[in-house]
């Protein structure tokens, strides 16, 4: 195949049509924008269904309704735009149905701004609307992993009966680079049992999000969470650069994934032994491979792009065996490798401890930068 | 190997597309790549300027803070960019536009009086071609063959006429030298 | 004979968008070509003589740009 | 529904098809089943039972696919409008329906109605106007009369601060999108014939793909409003009538030239 | 603003005290300087400035609050009627009001602007309509004329599957809550003059408790259509005001009243 | 003053009304309704601001304008009302204003049921809303608590500038119990300076959460962590129940505190030494407490009505150094004492381990059961 | 003479809300006072002679509990 | 000491009230208590219940698998706590209303023709007075006068004509004695 140039909104557009997406419905919001856009030219050529909402509300229960049908359908937005999804997201859950949202975060909280973050990981990864439920959620690191996540996406969505999000943020959405794009599917010709289609020559179905008797809510619930063991049993996705002999580790996913990956070649370079682990299902994560790995290391350094929201998972994971650090921007602000090769090579310098909590020496260090 | 450079200047100066460019140029050589823009509505009618890598191996961070080269189309770039320069890199300066010179001494200085020689070409829009030509011949990672390679395979057909200009324009820029200290 | 006037462009403001320029009923009014401002736009200026100080220009400029004064012959006051 | 005669006897009437077999939830009287038995009858009469996909909201109706014998989705409070849109963009040939109450259409789903309807989408949506929140007890509705003692409007709705009434088929028929906008009142049994016309013509739009058609049925609760379903109906009839006139508000020429 | 003459020269305009002294962010052209400078002369001619609230929305008026020079919230995406109604609820002595685009206001904030003119809000609604998304760089808006290319209806508006444009003031007009909705447009001194006086009218309404008052300014966005300022002027009014007639489309009759 | 016996959501309105609260704005939920029909009348009668909004989420930004004149200002709402307030809590957090949400969980996810639960944790605890901030949490266990802690909820969040929720369910909500009401306290009459009032005789002031420069917003961001901190030094809050001598602790939170209430003195009256500790504020979360609680342990059994939301913070809490069991009934199925007290045994009789996770056990034997 | 009809009341449905008694023309349907359905409701029926199987109780029957039947004479349908 | 009751029945009986009476009794003598509804629109004609817990110390669950007594004013009521009662515990059957024998030998079964008593008070309303009449009078946790002052100082002014009648209600319920097994 060949390679083509292409940013990353436009790239993973493209990739859910080959995916065959047959609906999709959203609402503009830098920097997810393009893929709006993309999407205006390029369904309806195709004779596929695309509507731009009057809302991020209305798109996520457009969503609903076409997934009740069985089909292949999503939406992207990006911060503020997803909170607004949280309610749908839940009767989706709730519902048990298949969906694709691809997130672009943004800086935040509020209106914040249009420059990459990652402050929406909690939001997403543990669940930012009501009730018990989870998302599988990839995060793709660059654009040809966004690319091929966008199938992924639909088949975990539809094996799962779940929510997945496709979580990347405003760099990997703005920024060109090449990658392959898969040959187009054929569209589903096949739908699930439980699919609303018309009752013709069948009984009825019905799909729905309420049990008023709590006990039928509680085997509902049940349900869903001996799936969701399967997803952790089956699904858990990471990438690891350098580990082999490695006495240091950096856990980073995403964009901050990439940023460290920088900065660990030339701490390598520099002779330092450390490697990366970036996750790549942030849900379920990678706990175990997170644990194993940290049993051979000296210190972990956690680089994020929000305020240790994924922190507090990979100290959980390592059960806070391991000393650890942590090295973030925030708000919007992009770290350089410089900033983050800086923190490998304090972590090294030590002192190494697990006492206290990681955020806390980060949140001095930051206060006496200022 | 990685080769980083930054292009900023005026939004409608060409800046992004010249850094497409020369992405689409290392990609057509089997390089990675990437290419990220600044973004939003803050930029309208402010500044622009894009990162363009260019490497052998997976690119890590697509934004670096010490470029190998940056050209400057405008004054505020020159004042933002210069300082940020990796030693021993190459600075591009569309003189036509920035009333001072460059600082720096530990690093390749190119006076471009880009305007003046894309006027001459009979387009002024011509500057940033005029530039990246300057650039690509001191940064030697790619021959200028592939910039105008990538321009014919991207640039939409019902432009093509505009080849040979965009094609002198770069060989023009290569003319420039560095300037002594 | 007509009202004497004459408008003050405030540089810091004016962003050359010209609708004053199309505006004026005088046609006095132009984008001062040679200067550039410091956001790096040219100004509107007036080109010629003619100005009767009508307010026209002050009604339609977005940026809130333009100061306009007529010489006293009777007083009279705009409202935009 | 099936007119199975006899020799000696003809059948007037029977239960439709459309409906299920199940006793519905509903209070004594509610006219959320007349609602129901009317919309249910029309699909048997137009034999389009296995073409139809529901959408049902959230209030009192929430359970209307335990009851309706066709596919069905439940959509979150207000939402209907949104998820029904998303069911007929991917199945353009089923007959979508929505069936709304009015804190779920003219509160918290305004957005939602106003946009499918500007859209055109083609879609039918039935409302409910009962003038309260029947489900969670009988709180002030955007319908709400004024003066009109609720839950939450205890000394009765009081224009100053709690707003007037929203006629919600005088505002959609404002939109260039919507088709055909009627309200009906199911109040008596003259009333309760037109509004199965209404519903007749309001398929018959969606099957011509016409664009969005909606009908607004004048309800009683008598539950929450504290009286019996017929002293309701008269309630209904000297006090929402006259602030809700009956009437057709927008027919798209194109449904005028519809015969049924 | 202060009109200082000396004893030659007449001061006939200059910028409004109202305005802070701060270049905006706005395109060359864009009408939404006219807009905010018009509002701020009114301020200041009603000696108002120091009671005034607004409420800024999301789109390219975001940053209003740091032009207008008197006391600013800013609003999450189409909920500046919200927002504003929380403000003018704890402090009905002062002026408040919102000032929303296209996209904000009809498209993501329609329940929240039909509620606020239903409730009979006592505040005033700015609306910029300029048939697009101007901040996010040209989509479709629910004014987007029919045929109209955006970024996201790039082969011109289908009514058929994007559906019709909204006309705003022609909808809350319809609500009972509302006091004053009129549409008013921007592209040239005359038109200018009439949209001042209305927002000279709106402002009354509020003080007066009137109640609900909307004024709907047609506007440019040069920099999205592809245009010169003065180029979108003409296209405003070729195109705009045929679709969107400017006029006024509720006046109660305790508005038609005030004499200003 | 006088004991009165009232219904948890009306008892909590009245407190909010003599803490000063000067509007309400809300939407019907069940079960929180009661709430706001009680405000509906409390309100006017009182010249104070009431409004029954077009929905929760048009709620939420009435209370965003009304917190922005520096008044105490609160909604109400239950599970689904609270998904659809994400955007505008993420807003109010972003524009550090103080709000004061009563939020009285319901089963979910989606529409799920009307029955208590306490599924909602994550959201409201770990941030349900895009972007980096914290919300102060209070969890009261009955109907007194709940209106002890709205006086300070509004206190907490004018100090910290906080969003403060108190977090109930459906059965304290709906049941009645003797409470004392505090006196009326008199309405604010001084206001902060950042307070947007009308320009008269001061420099104009705006509110907004939009920070286009991400530098900016950084420091934004870091202004709000170094003001978490200080709520994590000084408002921790808890209660133990019979630790003193404890080998073996319940930790349990709101209703399924009072619940484990019953089963631990049942257990004691049986000779097993166990206490209760209950968090009251979920956030921040009493980490240290039960880690130092934990040391001096056996085994620890984690109640709750959620899947074991709650669980992840307090096995994080303990450093997973202690061994620990899970009993949860979900879905808006209340768990008898009887449950609980099982557990206990269960826990006392062993095996004790640290291995593995508690929740997969549960849900094990959840399967076995059903 | 008018036509002779009769009614059946589904008990499964009935409930008892008198809408079918208060609309009936003739004045032949009432609650049956001694009986209770499973749902404990007194449900509706025939009380008196007289019914014309004109169809008005099922038209307003909002529980779709009414079946009508008439006597064939001429073949009439009723459209509710 | 723990006193847990359930009052089950349709709704429209006064079973909601019935229970609230007792927990003012009890919060009135200085008890601890809670008082704890079905609710909710799924209960709308359907049945309601209630559940009283008296108490001398905090009490923990407001809900109980295992009550003290229940009333039970209808056969579904019946049917469903019948069996949970606490060995030992008070079972308050409406017997107009239910059309079965207890079968549980380990508890104190009364039957209460309440709604025949209550007519002869003349207002079938009472029968949920006549009940708790008979509960209170076996369970022994409070004398009856602490109902009628909760009567007293609970029930609107504009009701109190009612009191005496309800009074009544409740001593003829106390005279209902034990079935004996
Ligand atoms: C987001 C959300 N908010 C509130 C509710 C609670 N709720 C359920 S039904 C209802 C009102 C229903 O009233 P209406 O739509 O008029 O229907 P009716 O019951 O009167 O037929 C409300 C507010 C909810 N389920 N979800
Ligand atoms: C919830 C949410 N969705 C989307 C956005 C992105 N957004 C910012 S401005 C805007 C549109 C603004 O258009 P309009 O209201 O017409 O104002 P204009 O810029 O044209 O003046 C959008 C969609 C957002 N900030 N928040
Ligand atoms: S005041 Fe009138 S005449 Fe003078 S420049 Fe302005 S528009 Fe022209
Ligand atoms: S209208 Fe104003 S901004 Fe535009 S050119 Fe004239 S002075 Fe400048
Ligand atoms: S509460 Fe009202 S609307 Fe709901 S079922 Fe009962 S009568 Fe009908
Ligand atoms: S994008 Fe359009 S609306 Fe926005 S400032 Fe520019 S011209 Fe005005
Ligand atoms: S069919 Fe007509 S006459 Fe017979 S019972 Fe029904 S309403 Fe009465
Ligand atoms: S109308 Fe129907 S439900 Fe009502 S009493 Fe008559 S048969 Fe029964
Ligand atoms: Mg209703
Ligand atoms: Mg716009």
């Amino acid at each position: 195949m060949a390679r083509e140039l292409m940013k990353g909104n436009e790239a993973v557009a493209e990739a859910a049509v080959r995916a065959g997406v047959a609906a999709y419905f959203g609402y503009p919001i830098t920097p997810q924008t393009e893929l709006l856009e993309y999407m205006s030219r390029r369904m309806p050529e195709l004779g596929r269904a695309f509507v731009q909402a009057e809302s991020e509300l209305a798109a996520v229960n457009m969503v609903y309704g076409a997934a009740c049908t069985g089909q292949r359908v999503m939406s992207s937005s990006s911060s503020p735009g997803v909170s607004l999804m949280m309610e749908g997201v839940s009767y989706i859950a709730g519902t048990e149905l298949p969906m694709v949202l691809v997130d672009v975060m943004r800086g935040g909280p509020g209106l914040g701004n249009i420059a990459p973050a990652q402050g929406d990981y909690n939001q997403i990864v543990h669940g930012g609307g009501h009730g018990d439920y989870h998302s599988i959620v990839l995060a793709p690191a660059n654009v040809q992993e966004a690319v091929d996540f966008m199938a992924l996406a639909f088949d975990l969505a539809e094996k799962y009966r779940s929510v997945t999000v496709v979580l990347m943020d405003g760099m990997l959405g703005q920024m060109m680079e090449p990658c392959e794009l898969p040959a187009m599917l054929p569209m589903k010709t096949e739908f699930p049992d439980w699919a609303v289609t018309g009752a013709k020559g069948r009984e009825r179905r019905f799909l729905t999000s309420i049990n008023l008797n709590p006990t039928q809510q509680e085997i509902t619930n049940l349900r869903m969470l001996n799936r969701w063991a399967q997803v952790e049993a089956n699904e858990i996705r990471y990438r690891e650069y350098f580990m082999e002999d490695a006495k240091y580790a950096v856990v980073a996913y995403g964009s901050a994934g990439r940023i460290s990956l920088s900065a660990v070649r030339t701490a390598r370079a520099e002779g330092i032994k450390v490697g990366l682990l970036r996750p790549i299902t942030l849900s379920p994560f990678p706990r175990e491979a997170i644990y194993q790995a940290s049993r051979k290391l000296d210190g972990m350094l956690v680089v994020e792009m929000s305020s240790g929201q994924m922190l507090d998972d990979v100290l959980a994971a390592t059960r806070f065996t391991v000393p650890t650090e942590f090295c973030a921007r925030i708000g919007g602000v992009v770290p350089y490798p410089d900033e983050v090769l800086d923190s490998i090579r304090n972590l090294v310098k030590g002192p190494l401890t697990t006492e206290g909590h990681p955020r806390d020496r980060w949140l001095k260090r930051m206060a006496e930068r200022n | 190997m990685q080769t980083e450079v930054i292009i900023a200047g005026f939004g409608g100066q060409g800046v992004l597309f010249a850094g497409q460019l020369l992405a689409y140029a290392a990609m057509d050589e089997g390089k990675q790549v990437t290419w990220i823009p600044s973004y939003g509505p803050e930029m309208r009618g402010g500044t622009a300027n894009c990162t363009v890598i260019i490497s052998d191996e997976e690119i890590g961070s697509p934004l670096v803070f010490h470029p190998k080269a940056v050209i400057a189309m405008n004054r505020p770039s020159l004042d933002k960019y210069e300082p940020m320069i990796k030693p021993g890199g190459v600075l591009i300066i569309n003189s036509s536009m920035v009333d001072r010179k460059a600082t720096r001494t530990d690093i390749k200085v190119v006076e471009v009086d880009a305007n003046v020689v894309a006027e001459k070409l009979g387009d002024k829009r011509l500057s940033n071609m005029v530039l990246l030509g300057a650039l690509l011949h001191q940064l030697g990672v790619m021959p200028a063959e592939a910039i105008e390679k990538a321009l014919r395979s991207h640039l939409p057909e019902r432009h093509h006429k505009l080849l040979p200009q965009n094609y002198e324009a770069l060989h023009e820029g290569a003319r420039f030298q560095v300037v002594e200290i | 004979m007509p009202p004497k006037g004459r408008i003050v462009v405030n540089e810091a403001y004016c962003k050359g968008c010209e609708l004053c320029v199309g505006a004026c009923p005088q046609n006095v009014l132009g984008l001062a070509a040679d200067h550039i401002t410091a956001k790096g736009y040219h100004p509107a200026t007036l080109i010629s003589e003619g100005c009767t100080g009508c307010g026209i220009c002050g009604i339609i400029c977005p940026e809130a740009a333009i100061t306009i004064y007529r010489e006293k012959t009777g007083v009279v006051r705009a409202t935009s | 529904m099936d007119m199975i005669d006899n020799d000696t006897e003809t059948l007037v009437y029977s239960r439709p098809n459309s409906l299920t077999d199940v006793s519905t939830h509903y209070c004594p009287g509610c006219t959320h089943g007349i609602a129901h038995r009317l919309i249910a009858e029309v699909i048997d009469e137009m034999n389009i039972r296995e073409k139809m996909i529901g959408v049902a909201s959230v209030g009192c109706s929430v359970f209307a696919y335990n009851y309706f014998n066709f596919d069905f989705v439940q959509a979150p409070h207000g939402r209907a409008p949104a998820m029904a849109t998303g069911v007929k963009r991917v199945l353009p040939e089923k007959v979508v329906m929505t069936y709304q109450g009015d804190g779920d259409m003219a509160s918290i789903g305004m957005a939602e109605i106003v946009h499918a309807a500007t859209r055109g989408e083609n879609i039918t949506v039935f409302f409910i106007n009962n003038t309260n929140y029947g489900m969670t007890g009988g709180q002030m509705a955007p319908t709400t009369l004024p003066g009109q003692k609720t839950t939450s409007s205890q000394n009765g709705r009081d224009v100053e601060t709690q707003g007037y009434p929203i006629r919600a088929a005088e505002l959609l028929s404002q939109l260039d999108g919507s088709s055909y906008v009627v309200r009906r009142s199911l109040n008596d049994p003259k009333n309760i014939r037109l509004a199965k016309k209404a519903i007749r013509m309001a398929f018959e739009v969606q099957l011509r793909g016409l664009g969005f058609s909606m009908i607004e049925f004048l309800s009683i609760c008598p539950t929450n409003w504290g009286m019996s379903a017929s002293a309701s109906m008269t309630w209904l009839e000297n006090n929402m009538i006259p602030y809700y006139p009956l009437g057709d508000y927008k027919v798209h020429p194109a449904v005028a030239e519809i015969k049924i």
